[in-house]
C-alpha cells in the first residue's frame, strides 16, 4: 500500500520539468509538492495520476507499476485538480451523486447533504453550481474528500479561492485522513501547519 | 460496470432536463435549415420533390455534426472529463453511455420530426415512412462517427465548425444510401432491401469501433 | 380623473387587477367566438365556390392568422417598453404576448394545411403568405428559444427585448422579400386581399370571431402573467401573504 | 477611437495567423457544404443549374452563422471581453472592429472561393461574376446581422445552434435576393440593378443600427 | 479624485448580497475588501467597474456620478478579475500591447520587456501565454499593473496562483502604488502586511 516513484523524468515541449525524482510515500503520510511558479508541479500530480506521460522512470502502487494494474490503482485514488469538475447546471448534491457513482460508490442523499453542511453549504443543495461563488464552488469540489474512500488523494492547490474558516477545516480534514492512514499529495503557495513527522517535503526547484 | 453505464446516462438526460431549450434548438435547426431551402431555389413541386431526399439528409448531417459539438466539450471544460478518465470502468462502455445519451437527445427527435419535413416537400406517406426508416437507423451512424471528431478536436478553437470538417467527408456513404433509399422509394419499383442491408452493416460497424476509437482520441485529447 | 399607470406597472398591484379582468375577457371571448362560429357555421352556404363545407375552417384560420401578425407587434411593443422604462411588468407581459402568439401562428399553420388537404390536396404550399407565416413562427420561437436558455431574469428580459427589437426592424423586409422574390416585377407592392369577393355573411362571422379570438388572447396572456408574476416574486411578502390565502 | 480600432482588429488577425487553420475551416465547410449537395440530389446538369444558387446562399449561410459563434466567444471566456467593456472608447467602434475583423477573415474569402462551387455546379462565367458581387454585398450583411446573435448567446450553452436558430430567419432577405440574382443572371435578359440597390440599402441599415445593437447586447450579456 | 459609494445595494437572483454599504476612498488608500466565501466580494467589484447593475445607491468619481461621466472614470481604472483576459495564443508581449493600446495608451516592447522582467518571465516573451503554469499566466496579467496609468486599481484575488517570491513583489507594487498617491481595491484570503494606516478595511460580512 505505497506509492514509489522511481528517477521520474518529464518534460513539456523539449524541456525536461525534472528528472531523477524519487520519492515513497507510505500510508499515514502527506506530501507537501513546493516549487515556485512553472516548476512543474501540476505536470508532477497529473502524471502522478496518469493523465500525463512520463518521459523515464517508473510510478509503483503496491509494489507493481501503475501501467500494469491501473484499475486498481485508479480505485485508490481522487484527484482534484485546478478544475473543479462539477457541472454548472446541476445542484451540488446531484453533482457529488454523478461523481461518487462515476467513481463506483453510490451514496446516499444524506451523506452528500452531511458532507455539504460540513463545508458550510447547508441551504444550497438546491443551487445550480453555476449561481455559487467562486469559494462555494471549490467548497463543493471539496466535498467529495468527505464521500469518497479512496486512499491516495491528489489535490492541487486546494487553498486556493477558500476563505479562512474553509481553510481550516480542509487542513484539519486532510489531518483526519492522514491519521486514519490515508495518503495525501498536494501543492500550495500558502502555509501548511501540520506535524514535520507526518509531512514528507519535495521542492521541485531541486531537480531541474 | 452497468452502474456507471446507467449513472452516465441518467445524468447527461437530467442536464438535458434542465436546459430542455437544448433539445428543441437541435430540432427547429433541422426544420430552419429545411424550410429555408425552397426559399432559395423553387417552390415548385416537382424540383422540390427531386431535392428533397438530400435537403433532408443534409440538413440532418449538419444538425447533428453541430450538436455533437457539445458531447464533450462541456465535460472538459469543467474538468468532468479527467474524472471519467480516471474512473476504474472501462472507458469504451462510458463512452458509449454518452454517445447513446446524446443520440436520445438529439438523432431520436429528428427522426420524429422527418415527416414535417416530408409535407413541405410534397412526399408521399410511404416516402416518408421510407425517410424515417432510414433515418433511424442513420442518425446513431452519424453519432458515433461523429463522436470520434469531437473527442479528436477537443478544446482546440473553431471546434464546432473543425468537426464538421473531419466528419462530414466521413458521413458520404451514409449521405449517399439515405438519400438513395429515399429516391427509389418515390420510383416504387425497387427492391430497398440492400438499401437497409448496407447501411445495417454500417451501423454495426460503428458500434463496434466508434466508442473505441472515441475513448482512443479523448485519452490523447485530455493529456 | 387620471389613472395612475404607474401604480400597475407594479407586479404586485397589477396581479389582482388582472385577476378580476380576466372573467370579462373570457366570458366576451365565449360568446363572440360562439356566436360568430354559430352564423358561419348555419347562416351561410354550404358549398363555396367549388369547395366543400370545409372552407368553414375559415373563421378559425382567418382570425388565428391575424392574431399571429398582431400580436408580434404587440409583444415588440412590451419589450420596448421594457428597454425604454425599465419596468418589469413590461417584459413578462411581452414574454407572455409571445407564447400566446406563437401558439396562434400554429393554430393558423394547422387549421391551414387541414384546409388545404381538403380543398388543394397538399398539406403544405410555399404560397408568399404561409411562408411568411412560417417565418413568423419561427421568429416567435427564436425569442422564446433565447428567454429560455437565459436563467437570470434581468438578463432575459433584456437580451430578448434587443432580439425582439431587431426583428421588428427585419420584419417588414422579410415579408417584402418572400412577397415579391423578384424584384423587377415588383413595381407595386399591392397584394389583393380576397376579403372583397367573400360573401357578406361570412365576413361579419369572420369579424366576429376575430373580436373573440382578440379577447381570448387578452385572457389568456393576463392569465399567463399572473403565472409568472408568482414565478418571479415567489420570495416577496405579498405573494406569501397570497399563498397564505389558499 | 481609431487606434483602439486598429489595436483590435491588428490583433484578430494576428490571432487568425496564429491559427490560420481557422480561416481554412470556414472555407472548407462552405467547400464540402456546397459539394455533398451533388451526392444527396444528383449530378444531372440541368438540376445542378438549377439549384446551385440557393445551395450556395445556404452553404455561404450556415458557414457565417457557425463561424460567427466564436466572434465573441473566446474573448468572453478569457477575461478580455471584460476589459473591451471597459475601456473609455464608444463600444460600438470597438464591436465594429470585431465585426470588421470577423468579415475579412471569413466573408471574404467566401467571395474568393465562389467561383469553384460555380465550377462545380456548371455555371457561366457572368452568372459566377454576379455570384461573387452578390456574395461581397451580402456576406457583410450576415456577419452584421450574426454578430448582434452572437452578442445575445454569449455564454449559453449550445451557443452554436442557438445563433442559427435565432439568426437565420433574419437572413431570409438576403438569401432570397442574392441566389434570385444569380438565377435571373442565368436567364439574361433580366436587369440586376434591383437585386443589387435593394441589397445594397439592406448592408447600409445593418451599417448603421447593427455595432449599436451588438454593443447593447454585450453590455446585457456580459453582467 | 475621490471614489465615493454611497448606500450601494446589490442583489443576485432575488436576494440582497448586500445593502447600505458606503465607503469612501481617497488618494493614497488601499481598501482591503474582506468577506467569507459567497459574501458578494466578487459581485461589489464588478459594480464598481460598471459591469454589474447596483439596485440602489450612488457610486461616485471626482464628486459625480459614475453613471454620467462613465467615460472619464474608466480612463483611471484598472480591473483585473478572476480571469487574466489573455490570449492563449499570442506570447506575453503581444497580449501586454493590445491591452494597452485597448486602454488608448500605447507601449514599447523595451516597456513590456522590463515589465515582465520584473515578474520573474524573462525568456518566456516569446512563448504563446497558452505554455505557460497557472502562476506564470496570472504573473503576465499582473505586469498590466506595470505598464498602465490608472489611478484606481481594482484587483479580484490577485494572489492566487502566485507562489511566495510572486506575492512579496506584488506587495511591493501596490504599496508603491498607494505611496505614488494611487488607489486601490482588492480581495484577498491571504494575510495583507501593509500598514494599517494606509488601509481602510471592510468586511461584507456585516452588511448582509
Ligand atoms: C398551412 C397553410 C396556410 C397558411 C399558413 C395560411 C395563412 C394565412 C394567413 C396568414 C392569412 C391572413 C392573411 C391576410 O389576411 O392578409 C390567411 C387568410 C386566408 N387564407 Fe390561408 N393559409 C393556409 C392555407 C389556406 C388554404 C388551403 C386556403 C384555402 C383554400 C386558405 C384560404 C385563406 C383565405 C380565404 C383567407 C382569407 C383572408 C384573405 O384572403 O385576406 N388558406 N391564410
Ligand atoms: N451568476 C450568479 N447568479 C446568481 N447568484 C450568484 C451568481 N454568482 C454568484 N451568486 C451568489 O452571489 C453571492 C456572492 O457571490 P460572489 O461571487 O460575489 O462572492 P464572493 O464574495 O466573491 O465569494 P468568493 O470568496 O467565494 O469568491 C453568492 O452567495 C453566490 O451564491
Ligand atoms: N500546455 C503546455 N505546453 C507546453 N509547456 C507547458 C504547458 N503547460 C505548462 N508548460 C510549461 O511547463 C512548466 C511547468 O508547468 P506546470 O503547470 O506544471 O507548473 P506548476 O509548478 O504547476 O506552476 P504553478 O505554480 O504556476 O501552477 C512551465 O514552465 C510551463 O511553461
Ligand atoms: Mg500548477
Ligand atoms: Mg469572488
Amino acid at each position: 500500500m505505497s506509492l514509489v516513484v522511481n528517477q521520474l523524468q518529464c518534460s513539456r515541449g523539449d524541456i525536461a520539468l525534472f528528472e531523477g525524482l524519487s520519492f515513497k510515500l507510505i500510508p499515514g503520510q502527506l506530501m507537501w509538492l513546493e516549487g515556485r511558479n512553472g516548476s512543474g508541479k501540476t505536470t508532477l500530480l497529473r502524471t502522478l495520476c496518469g493523465l500525463f506521460l512520463y518521459d523515464k522512470g517508473r510510478i509503483e502502487w503496491q509494489g507493481e507499476s501503475t501501467v500494469s494494474n491501473m484499475d486498481t490503482y485508479r480505485q485508490n485514488l481522487l484527484y482534484l485538480g485546478h478544475q473543479n469538475a462539477l457541472k454548472h447546471d446541476l445542484n451540488p448534491v446531484e453533482n457529488l451523486q454523478t461523481l461518487s457513482r462515476l467513481a463506483g460508490k453510490s451514496v446516499s442523499e444524506e451523506q452528500t447533504d452531511e458532507a455539504l453542511q460540513l463545508f458550510g453549504l447547508a441551504g444550497y443543495e438546491e443551487t445550480p453550481v453555476r449561481k455559487l461563488s467562486q469559494g462555494q464552488q471549490r467548497r463543493v469540489a471539496l466535498s467529495r474528500l468527505l464521500l469518497s474512500d479512496a486512499l491516495l488523494w491528489i489535490l492541487d492547490e486546494p487553498f486556493v479561492a477558500l476563505d479562512v474558516v474553509a481553510v481550516e477545516l480542509l487542513q484539519s480534514i486532510l489531518v483526519k485522513h492522514v491519521e486514519q492512514g490515508g495518503m495525501v499529495i498536494l501543492t500550495t503557495h500558502q502555509a501548511l501547519p501540520i506535524a514535520e513527522d507526518k509531512m514528507l517535503r519535495l521542492c521541485l526547484d531541486r531537480y531541474v | 460496470m452497468f452502474d456507471s453505464f446507467r449513472a452516465l446516462v441518467k445524468r447527461d438526460l437530467l442536464l438535458a432536463m434542465r436546459r430542455r431549450s437544448d433539445v428543441f434548438t437541435v430540432l427547429l435547426f433541422f426544420i430552419i435549415v429545411v424550410s429555408i431551402f425552397p426559399l432559395g431555389i423553387s417552390f415548385e413541386k416537382a424540383i422540390l420533390q427531386k431535392i428533397a431526399p438530400g435537403v433532408v439528409w443534409v440538413a440532418a448531417l449538419l444538425a447533428s455534426t453541430l450538436a455533437l459539438e457539445r458531447i464533450f466539450a462541456n465535460d472538459y471544460a469543467d474538468g468532468t472529463l479527467e474524472q471519467i478518465l480516471l474512473t476504474a470502468q472501462p472507458l469504451s462502455i462510458l463512452v458509449f453511455a454518452k454517445i447513446f445519451a446524446h443520440w436520445l437527445l438529439t438523432g431520436l427527435p429528428l427522426v420524429l420530426i422527418a415527416p414535417l419535413a416530408g409535407l413541405q416537400y410534397h412526399l408521399s406517406a410511404t416516402t416518408i415512412g421510407t425517410m424515417m426508416v432510414m433515418l433511424l437507423i442513420g442518425t446513431p451512424i452519424l453519432s458515433m462517427i461523429g463522436a470520434i471528431g469531437a473527442a479528436l478536436t477537443l478544446g482546440l478553437r473553431g471546434g464546432g465548425i473543425l468537426i464538421s470538417l473531419l466528419v462530414l467527408p466521413l458521413y458520404i456513404p451514409v449521405l449517399v444510401y439515405g438519400s438513395g433509399a429515399i429516391e427509389a422509394s418515390m420510383q416504387g419499383d425497387v427492391s430497398l432491401q440492400p438499401y437497409y442491408l448496407l447501411l445495417l452493416a454500417f451501423l454495426l460497424l460503428a458500434l463496434v469501433f466508434a466508442p473505441w476509437a472515441t475513448a482512443a482520441s479523448l485519452r490523447i485529447s485530455v493529456e | 380623473m387620471a389613472i395612475n399607470w404607474f401604480k400597475y406597472s407594479s407586479p404586485s398591484s397589477f396581479y389582482p387587477l388582472a385577476g378580476k379582468i380576466i372573467p370579462v375577457f373570457m366570458t366576451l371571448a365565449i360568446l363572440l367566438i360562439m356566436g360568430g362560429l354559430y352564423w358561419g357555421f348555419f347562416e351561410t352556404p354550404d358549398v363555396l365556390s367549388d369547395q366543400k363545407q370545409y372552407y368553414k375552417i375559415i373563421y378559425v384560420h382567418v382570425a388565428s392568422a391575424w392574431m399571429a401578425m398582431w400580436l408580434y407587434v404587440v409583444m415588440v411593443a412590451w419589450a420596448v417598453l421594457g428597454l425604454i422604462f425599465n419596468t418589469r411588468m413590461s417584459y413578462m407581459m411581452a414574454s407572455a404576448t409571445a407564447v400566446t402568439g406563437a401558439i396562434m401562428t400554429a393554430l393558423s399553420l394547422w387549421t391551414g394545411a387541414f384546409w388545404g388537404q381538403t380543398s388543394w390536396g397538399t398539406w403544405w404550399d410555399w404560397d408568399p403568405r404561409m411562408t411568411t407565416q412560417l417565418i413568423l413562427l419561427f421568429l416567435y420561437i427564436g425569442y422564446i428559444a433565447l428567454q429560455s436558455a437565459i436563467e437570470e431574469t434581468r438578463r432575459s428580459d433584456r437580451a430578448s427585448a434587443v432580439l425582439a427589437l431587431v426583428g421588428l426592424a427585419i420584419v417588414p423586409v422579410i415579408y417584402y422579400s418572400i412577397n415579391c422574390p423578384d424584384p423587377n416585377e415588383c413595381a407595386s407592392l399591392h397584394q389583393e386581399s380576397s376579403l372583397k369577393r367573400v360573401e357578406p355573411n361570412i365576413l361579419i362571422a369572420m369579424l366576429v370571431v376575430t373580436a373573440g379570438f382578440w379577447m381570448y388572447c387578452f385572457a389568456v396572456i393576463l392569465m399567463r402573467v399572473r403565472n409568472i408574476i408568482l414565478q418571479r416574486e415567489s420570495h416577496t411578502n405579498w405573494v406569501e401573504r397570497l399563498e397564505a390565502f389558499r
